[in-house]
């Protein structure tokens, strides 16, 4: 219990000493999963709506499959991304491997099957008169999708979050993708991992806190901005 | 099965190079225990015998393996085996360290030239290892040639690798990685690369239930003549990896 | 060639069983056309399909002189065709909103836009519920927001299915002015209804919807357009 | 490119040498992680519609806090167990430390609020009707529940989905609760970090198709036994 | 002292605004009463806070004697009193599920289950949609289903909900005739209707929701019952 407690102290003073590399792990952290997210959900978004609204041969096997995709593990994500942008990988001449990029990339490729399973899901779930009325009240296609965002707006943002859990938290895929360099791809969580590898236990909760602080204030400003919803009848 | 368990913690390097996959068959049956080997890195595996958690440790960083036996953690240390530390970089050596006999000299050239180095910058005793020869150097590491990338020794090696930087390695290590590498070996043999290994059982008088009679007899084991010879015995391409300590 | 709609070949098969197989539907400016069929006769399923919204097994759409194929013709239909459903579905805005929507998605100005909602609102004599969220509304307010929604656009064709239900006897008689002063626009109308007594003198043709068959019959507007027959 | 092939292929080889250690961290792996996803669905379920269903002070506060929990990194949950677990820890005495059992409360803990905030979604979304038809039918409360639950299956499905693939494909919380020991708390994920420090990304990469396989496999007979669903209307 | 249910002081606040406040309504057994009121009236708020749907400001009932506030009485009201959706809800299931469902809750043996069941799908004229999911239904059908499952229940308090919408004129008849069955067996019906010529003959009493007070007014079976009051 001891240890416990004294650990928690110990992560609020570290909180609030204003450490100038803490911060830039945080933003590294934020910077990466925030842009990650905003590339991979619009287009799974499409995608999911495409598989809930066309009927075509292997649609049920595309959707077992992005249901089964959310079980691969980050790391091997990552050694994808690694094994890509290596020097003697295929695209190694980008020189990419290391960098905030490589990260977006790893983190766009794990969010991307749980974001497509979820909205999909929400998607499926959508009354149909939804399209309809909007398409007979003469919205084109891309007005009609978004008044159909709009209706199913909570389980959206549900599966947003949730993506956006995913790839916060995540620790394989950066740690590969991104090495872990200080001051440049450590984030928050592979801070995290270095710390508990050191046994330093204080300050890995001191960082788990840090993340599950700005975690808050992220979805309490989106539970402002997606206001109150009524329940259809 | 009902056997007694003892629960070892070591470092990532000394399970990955394969050691343990030999040793353990045979003290389990020597010993008729079952030996969990809880493979972590050097902090970690020293805070796991802070708290209790394992019965023994089997790390390789000498000044904190010391200060855990003073601290009354653990009951005493023995130094088992050793290897040995070497410098790789990449070809074509732009700080010219190659054929140096000296860790020291290598690292000031280094440091001079502002060539890229990687550090495990993971508190693990390669690490530290590493930062007490800068120390002997006078020279604090600083600026953007110098990488901490905060992992394990075979992923600082892969990274050191991508970026074609020096970085400072257990033989171990580099046997089992040198084919996937375009780095080469630089610097070896210097007096003050040598890797000492040491094993501490865990206090009884701290933890009353932890399995210390086991542990000394593992300890003892390690001691023996048999396990001289496995250690000795054991290779990686041909080459001997661990040296016993008498 | 006035600017009328017709509807060639429709045939529907729902669960391998053919729902109806029609030869023409003609719907001319002033039209207004009652709909009637037991339950489950294909009514609804006939309208969806004339408003593009579902796919027909085969059908050909004429208008303005051009003959189209049904895919051809579906984003036209949808365009021109509005089709308000049995069970109305607003979406979860405000009152204002789900009215405006249509017009928003033509792009109008946005003074001609909350000046004809405005109109629209007082007109279905729900003004009072302007700012409320219209998931909130009791069944009568619902199908008043929807009909305010879709008679706002003008559309060519309206497709209205059972538009009374639900109404209040004041609704009623409001929506039979209404379906009256758009057919004076020249908006052609086509209903379906359970209740055609209640609409019956605003009718110039009635169609029946019978074991697959479209029966059509013409209605002159002094003949038995008033007679009452027991609900339709 | 090289590499990336030569290890796919050697992977393959792996997957079909019936070798009996890797079998042992397939079975690990799904055994515990089946056991916790089997004990956090229906106790999330059942908070999240409860969260849906009664009006009380600090329910919004409540849905963002699981929304941001999300956000914990595996690793912070298994420091956590492992903190409580240690022998110094409040609950030393049970022993549970690098047990299957820590593994199954940490994956609990891990998958726990995921599970929440997704179902959540779904109970949010149903049709209030469908709650009070079941009531005014007749039914009481647990069997409305039932009801409820079957008419929103796919949502409840999508996050069972989601909340096994975080465990499954999870590696910080069971590193840190189960220690990784060969042969007995090795599972898949660990397995494959383990692979990754050594080098050996073939190993790696096999270990990661096994788990896709198999999760193939989970999705596929869940899929067959949710049948189809129509929407509504 | 009937079978029948009392209910006193009932008053219901939605939006901050007083949507009715009613002494009493008393439903004996056999009684048939119709509701009527215009659009947003509340109508139908004032069904489900009887039904033990929603919750009013406040409420007391009595039934078999005994008085109970509408906490307490929540739990009887459930049990025994039946709401029918204006828009009922079908589960997404078989036809035969939807209409056992009521029994399976009271866990009936199965084959009586099954034989009430092709009973009340016979009577409704559903039988041939048996094996259909309720979802793919047409809105007659629905409102037919949803019917049949109510009536196989035999409640002791029936409130239907506008029961006539949607249904095509032979189900208008069907549901009338069973309105009929279900007052003979004992069964009290309330029924909220924008169309109450149409259920006239059958009603001993009927009210006025409007400004949020209810007006009472009884029907003696010969007098007005058969005079067509246009549309409700
Ligand atoms: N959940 C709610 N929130 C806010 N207002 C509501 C809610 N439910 C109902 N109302 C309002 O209460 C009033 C009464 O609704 P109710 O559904 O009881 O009317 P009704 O008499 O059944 O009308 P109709 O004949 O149109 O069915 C309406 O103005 C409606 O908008
Ligand atoms: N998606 C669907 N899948 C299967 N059957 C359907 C589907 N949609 C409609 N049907 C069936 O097609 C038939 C016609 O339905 P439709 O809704 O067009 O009838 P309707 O004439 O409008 O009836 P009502 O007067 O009851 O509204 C019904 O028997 C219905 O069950
Ligand atoms: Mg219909
Ligand atoms: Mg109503």
């Amino acid at each position: 219990m001891d240890s416990l407690s004294s650990a928690t102290a110990e992560s609020f003073r570290l909180l609030f000493s204003g450490d100038v590399e803490l911060w830039i792990i945080i933003f590294t952290s934020f910077s990466v999963s925030v842009r990650a997210i905003l590339i991979a959900a619009p287009i799974a978004f499409v995608v999911a709506f495409l598989m809930a609204h066309l009927r075509y041969p292997g649609r049920r096997a595309m959707i077992a499959g992005f249901s089964a995709l959310q079980s691969i593990p980050a790391v091997v994500i990552g050694l994808t991304v690694y094994l890509v942008f290596s020097r003697s990988g295929p695209l190694g001449d980008l020189k990419l491997l290391f960098t905030h990029t490589s990260m977006i990339i790893g983190q766009i490729l794990l969010s991307f099957p749980l974001l497509v399973a979820l909205s999909h899901s929400a998607f499926q779930a959508a009354d149909r008169r939804v399209w309809e009325t909007s398409v007979t009240l003469g919205a084109k296609p891309y007005r009609a999708f978004f008044t159909l965002i709009h209706e199913i707006r909570f389980g959206l943002i549900a599966a947003f979050i949730a993506g956006f859990g995913r790839i916060i938290a995540e620790v394989g895929c950066s740690m590969m993708a991104g090495g872990n360099i200080l001051g440049y791809t450590r984030n928050i969580p592979t801070a995290i991992a270095l710390e508990t590898t050191k046994g330093e236990f204080a300050q890995a909760i001191a960082l788990g806190i840090v993340l599950l602080a700005m975690a808050l204030i992220l979805n309490g400003l989106l539970a402002f901005f997606q206001g109150r919803g009524v329940m259809s009848s | 099965d009902q056997s007694q368990v003892i629960r070892m913690a070591t470092t990532t390097s000394t399970e990955n190079s394969g050691l343990f996959a030999v040793i353990k068959p045979v003290i389990e049956q020597k010993l008729e225990i079952r030996l969990h080997v809880i493979a972590v890195g050097t902090g970690k595996a020293l805070e796991l015998g802070r708290r209790g958690d394992v019965d023994v440790v089997l790390v390789h960083a000498k000044p904190a393996e010391q200060s855990f036996v003073d601290a009354g953690y653990g009951v005493a240390r023995h130094e088992i085996m050793y290897n040995d530390f070497i410098i790789v970089g990449p070809g074509d050596d732009p700080a010219g360290v190659k054929g140096l006999r000296d860790a020291e000299q290598a690292f000031t050239n280094i440091a001079e030239n502002q060539a890229l180095f990687v550090s495990r910058g993971d508190d693990s005793g390669t690490h530290k290892k590493e930062l007490s020869i800068w120390e002997q150097t006078g020279n604090k590491p600083d600026g953007s040639w110098y990488r901490q990338v905060g992992q394990g020794m075979g992923k600082t090696l892969q990274i050191a690798g991508e970026m074609q930087a020096y970085t400072l390695v257990d033989r171990g290590t580099w046997l089992a990685y040198r084919e996937n590498t375009p780095l080469k070996l630089l610097v070896t043999d210097g007096a003050d690369l040598r890797n000492p290994y040491g094993i501490i059982a865990v206090s009884p008088e701290r933890f009353p239930d932890t399995q210390y009679e086991a542990a000394e007899h593992l300890i003892n084991w390690f001691k023996s003549e048999s396990a001289h010879t496995l250690i000795a015995g054991y290779r990686i391409n041909g080459e001997q990896l661990f040296y016993p300590t008498n | 060639m006035s600017a009328g709609i017709q509807y060639q070949s429709i045939s529907k098969t729902v669960h391998g069983k053919k729902l109806f197989e029609i030869n023409n539907i003609s719907v001319k400016e002033h039209d207004c056309i009652a709909l009637c069929g037991c339950n489950g006769a294909g009514k609804s399923t006939l309208l969806r399909i004339m408003a593009g919204l579902e796919i027909p097994d085969s059908m050909t759409v004429t208008f303005d002189g051009n003959k189209l194929s049904w895919k051809k013709a579906r984003k036209y239909l949808q365009n021109q065709v509005i089709y308000l459903h049995q069970q109305p579905y607003l979406f979860d805005r405000s009152v204002t909103d789900n009215i405006a929507y249509g017009l928003r998605q033509r792009k109008l100005p946005i003074q001609e836009i909350s000046r004809k909602v405005s109109e629209a609102m007082e007109w279905a004599g729900i003004s009072h519920l302007q700012m409320r969220n219209a998931r909130e509304l009791s069944g009568g307010e619902r199908q008043r927001v929807a009909f305010a929604r879709a008679r706002i656009l003008s559309p060519r064709l309206l497709l209205l299915d059972e538009p009374m239900t639900n109404m209040d006897s004041h609704g009623r008689e409001q929506t039979q002015g209404m379906i009256k002063m758009l057919k004076d626009d020249g908006v052609s109308i086509l209903l379906a209804t359970h209740e055609y007594h209640t609409v019956a003198h605003l009718c110039n043709e009635r169609m029946f919807l019978e074991d697959g068959i479209l029966n059509k019959e013409k209605i002159s507007p002094e003949s038995d357009a008033r007679k009452i027959i027991p609900y339709g």
